[in-house]
């Protein structure tokens, strides 16, 4: 487990707001290619996941994956090198936005067909506890892919064979536009435990604190109970699904009042309040984080270096035994 | 005529249907407000309301599952999948069930279904968003597959595949801003029709999709060498129109086929086996086919690589300039 | 809805009983082909809900599909043709018996694919509704398909568009050979129903009369509330798998407890209890149904028709219509 | 040598390696006591128990998923779904994730996986039961895909697969009381390298899987005749030993290709076009290239409409015939 000073939890999810607006800019102004899916207004679950498990754990994101990244432990200049496609990336340019994996900090990555990663975080899961481990596996979705098959196969699953994995529903109101008021069935997916006799319960996942110690209390529980658990956190993403989203399927007042329960917006109040930071200091740690961000940057936009075709052939089938 | 892009021909296709026949209904994850991951179906819910324009969760096997048991019952759903890669998850009620109700129920039922999603890559979406899957449907008796390049012919055969009384696979290819001229009067394209894009006499090129546009440069390129190339752009996988292939291939005695799948395992292999089992077009080749495709490896994220593992107007220029000498 | 008379009902499961036995022999016997699955032991269930819902009321079956079959009021003729690949049969014999497909008697069919089905009857729900009519689907579907990620999906989505299914989940303790109690992560799959917001209700799915009478509760709920139903039937298999099932996989005494409840013998015994009927009249409709079925396999083996390979090929694709 | 069944061939190749190493484990719908749908496992639970066999929920798409995120942490799945028609539920996971993992991670992950489905007809199960959906996987460059069709083959190469740190499609045909001399020895068959099953001088026949038995027949019948047939079983459909077929067509001159599925779209096409696309081959033809598959329908219950969906003896042996004279 990393440190969890309330002043390292905080910088933790600015870090994460702080990188997450760099890359919307470089986007706007088309430094970056492709697609990209921001979760400004979502630190507090990645943060307080990431923090309340231990750093051997794994875990398994999602097309949003940024925050998880981060959280779990990656180094700024391996993220934005993936982004810019360069060589020095996670996955050498290969993988992109949609597909961080970083196993040194025990990250497996995610899967850009929504939901379908909820299998395979299962899958880790069953291998861990037939080696014999004591770790766990988090298994991130959202409120989309909740409806996805492949989540009530994997969850059936889970439960039967009782593996350590925590499924852990990131609701944040909305698939790409879709209302989940419309399209889950269900008011919280957190519900949906007892189908498959998994404990499960719904917090507010704007707490990072809150978050903090329920994902503390649901790894002690897979870990003792040796069952599975699934954790809804409520939460809510500020920004358009990806690059090109105009949001007209929700209300600016919505967002509004959304914005006052902004995690880091909160957890600054809170700290400020208890005497633990001042808000000197906390733009002092916003403008470190951002510094160190535009310096990765800029170093990237000045020395671009990448794979050629043949190399990235290299990596298209792992080398065979030899007979 | 009217200039119009590949999405707005589309569309328009889709709304012409809508408004002939109000069992023509469009079923797809955010195809409502939003307008579809690519904004084709923009403003349909407007004009037709959630009676007509259906959105779904996200739940690919189920949506395409219950568009097939519409179908049995009288709708004619036009079902869009936001990418052509989750075309897996949709597999089992395409292959499994929409192919083979007709068949099982001995003409008792049928499934007038269209299976809209775009194909292929050149959006820095990495692996799994940027794959051309055509492989997927086109050994499946039951279906049809159809594949347009251009505006004109996505309105034309999108018109006719909703009228159609069978399942038709209708993929897309992503520059759906590419403008084009589109008649003004209704018409349909009926599908299992090739087009000859350009007419030539020295090299047959056979081509579909998106690859239109690169061996179109190419053909302008081998021009200037006075190579002069036919283009047959098939619009239709299946049924294949092997007619017009044969009969381009024995005039010009030299064939190239080009698409975006990787080449090993692609479609390009079934238009190959077309021309090299015919007697008559076997015979008249000079050389021996040419296939271009899409290097056997996943679409990288990285926007060079992911450009260069397609066929690039080089290559075309390249390999048809091979067929010569 | 047919006659519901207490002997009607009987003699429909009685039906039912005598046409699996015989299918049993001739596949013992090698006059019939292919593969079947037999639901001796289940015929409560299929008479229950043929009679609980109208004529006009549709069903989607599943692989074990002969009892549905019937009890919707299907020919044992056409059948029986189906089953020897006669052009008579159902579907031409193009189709088989998992595939047993009658309109005429708003049977759709079925998948093979298990679980796959429940899509299509949600589908075919979601027209029935766009349309405005007051008809509903049944989906059946088992214990082992409640595990099919696409029955989740199609849950979900008959909750949140309040389509008109009435969701059968026939649990039947086994899959192909694997136990309900290892494989279902949940004592009851109508517990699941709450995961979409769907009502729900566990019965005895061997007793013919409630199964009857709950089905009519839910149908006019379907109706009435404009909402799915999920029912979920307690019943057993008496008989294997399919043909191949050497029955392994459970006790000869968990089979003994079960055939105590045999709906049909538990169901003569209430009838004669009541004076309704007498063993004897019991006897002669045992009788009849067997000659009746004897007389049709007789007259099968006798003359056989086929389509040939150019009319088969008749049936891949519809007539498009004419440009 | 000893005699055994292609059932015990698998069987065996799979217990050895089980033995070899726990982390090879089987996974599946009744894999267990009741030995999978066609058996192949019987006995295996008890020998290995619950920790190298895994009997699983109906949940194909789920199930191999999970073999693919167990794969990623060191465990050797062999994954069996019981029929090959269901492998539209298991391509997600073995499309967009099997193949695709180890070149997103750009070499950080693995998945040594063995995916094990019996593909064809003959048995009576009709159109959802029955199909050859080879198709489905060989356009996938990051797959590999096996097709043997002898136990001796089907022993080797499932050794192989399950030793190979690369996903691994694994397709068996349905005779599996099919005898044969397998090796006392340990042995292994290198996944990538076609079989030449009959020498001949006159007329190659390519083909895998369950139709090189009727190949093999219909070669007795020509050698009757006087003609001289070889026969090339692929075994390996990706990679497809093309070195071997070229051979083989540049010494007869005369190429026949057999195979189950839809003759459109089928692999035969891509066998078609690896010929047609050789200058030495292809100048060797004497004839244009044949190419026998399946009817394009899918499959009908009754016994004699199915078997005559396929190939049979005296098609190939007409079809060999033509191309002389
Ligand atoms: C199987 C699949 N269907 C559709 C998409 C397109 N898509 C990308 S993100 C998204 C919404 C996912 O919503 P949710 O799970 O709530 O995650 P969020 O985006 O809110 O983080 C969709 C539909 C996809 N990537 N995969
Ligand atoms: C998707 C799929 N997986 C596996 C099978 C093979 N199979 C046929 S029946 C069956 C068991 C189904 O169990 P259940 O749903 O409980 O129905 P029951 O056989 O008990 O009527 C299985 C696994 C299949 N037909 N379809
Ligand atoms: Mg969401
Ligand atoms: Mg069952």
């Amino acid at each position: 487990m990393e440190s969890t000073s309330p002043v390292a939890i905080l910088t933790l999810m600015i870090r994460s707001r702080t990188f997450e607006r760099k890359i919307e800019q470089l986007f706007r102004t088309h430094k970056m290619h492709g697609t990209t899916h921001l979760a400004i207004g979502q630190e507090a679950v990645h943060a307080g996941v990431a923090l309340g498990i231990d750093s051997s754990d794994w875990i398994v994101t999602t097309h949003r994956c940024h925050g998880h990244t981060l959280a779990k432990g990656s180094s700024v200049e391996a993220m934005i090198g993936e982004f810019f496609g360069d060589k020095r990336g996670l996955s050498k340019g290969l993988g992109g936005s949609m597909h961080l994996i970083d196993l040194k900090h025990h990250n497996a990555g995610s899967s850009a067909v929504v939901g379908s990663s909820v299998a395979l975080a299962t899958g880790m899961a069953l291998q861990l506890q037939r080696s014999g481990s004591d770790n766990l596996v988090v298994a991130f979705f959202g409120d989309g892919a909740s409806n996805r098959g492949v989540v009530h196969e994997s969850m059936n699953m889970a439960s039967i064979w009782s593996l350590p994995v925590l499924f852990l529903a990131e609701h944040n109101e909305y698939g790409m536009s879709s209302s989940a008021k419309k399209m889950v069935s269900v008011d919280s997916i957190a519900d949906r435990g007892s189908s498959y006799s998994i404990k499960s319960e719904s917090i507010d996942g704007n707490d990072v604190e809150l978050v903090l110690s329920k994902v503390r209390d649901a790894a002690r529980y897979i870990r003792e109970e040796k069952r599975p658990f699934l954790l809804e956190t409520r939460t809510y993403r500020f920004s358009g699904h990806s690059k090109s989203d105009k949001l007209l399927y929700r209300s600016r007042e919505e967002e509004a009042e959304w914005a006052k329960k902004d995690p880091i917006g909160r957890y600054s109040q809170i700290l400020v309040d208890r005497g633990e930071i001042t808000y000197d200091q906390i733009a002092e740690i916003e403008q470190s984080e951002s510094e160190n961000i535009d310096t990765i940057v800029a170093s990237y936009l000045e020395d671009h270096q990448e794979l050629t075709l043949e190399e990235s052939m290299e990596y298209v089938y792992h080398d065979e035994v030899s007979l | 005529m009217k200039m119009m892009s590949y999405r707005e021909a589309i569309r328009e296709a889709m709304m012409e249907e809508m408004a002939r026949d109000e069992n023509v209904v469009l079923i797809g994850e955010d195809v409502g407000c939003y307008g579809g991951c690519f904004t084709v179906s923009s403003g349909l819910i407007d004009r037709f309301g959630t009676r007509q324009v259906i959105e779904t969760p996200v739940s690919e096997e189920g949506l395409v599952g219950v568009a097939v048991g519409a179908a049995i019952m009288g709708m004619r759903p036009v079902v869009e999948v936001m990418y052509g890669d989750f075309s897996t998850l949709a597999s089992d009620p395409l292959l499994n069930h929409a192919a083979k109700t007709h068949f099982m129920s001995a003409g008792a039922q049928s499934v007038p279904l269209v299976y809209r999603t775009p194909m292929g890559s050149g959006t820095g979406a990495a692996a799994q968003h940027t794959q051309s899957l055509e492989t997927l449907f086109t050994n499946t008796p039951g279906l049809h597959v159809v594949f347009p390049s251009t505006p004109c012919d996505a309105k034309g055969l999108m018109k006719c595949a909703i009228r159609s009384n069978n399942p038709v696979v209708f993929l897309e290819h992503k520059n759906y801003g590419q403008m084009g001229l589109v008649p003004d009067d209704e018409y349909l394209i009926e599908i299992g029709k090739a087009d000859i894009k350009r007419i030539g006499e020295d090299v047959t090129i056979i081509t579909y999709g998106r690859m239109l546009d690169t061996v179109t440069q190419a053909a302008r390129v081998l021009e200037d060498d006075e190579v002069s190339v036919e283009i047959v752009d098939l619009r239709s996988l299946r049924p294949l129109d092997t007619r017009t292939i044969l009969d381009s291939v024995i005039k010009t005695k030299r064939a190239l086929i080009v698409h975006e799948a990787p080449l090993f395992g692609g479609f390009s292999g079934e238009i190959a086996a077309t021309i090299a089992s015919d007697s008559k077009a076997f015979s008249s080749l000079m050389k021996p086919v040419v296939r271009l495709g899409g290097r056997e490896m996943p679409i990288p994220f990285n926007k060079h690589l992911e450009a260069a593992m397609i066929p690039q107007v080089e290559d075309i220029v390249k390999a048809a300039t091979s067929l010569f000498g």
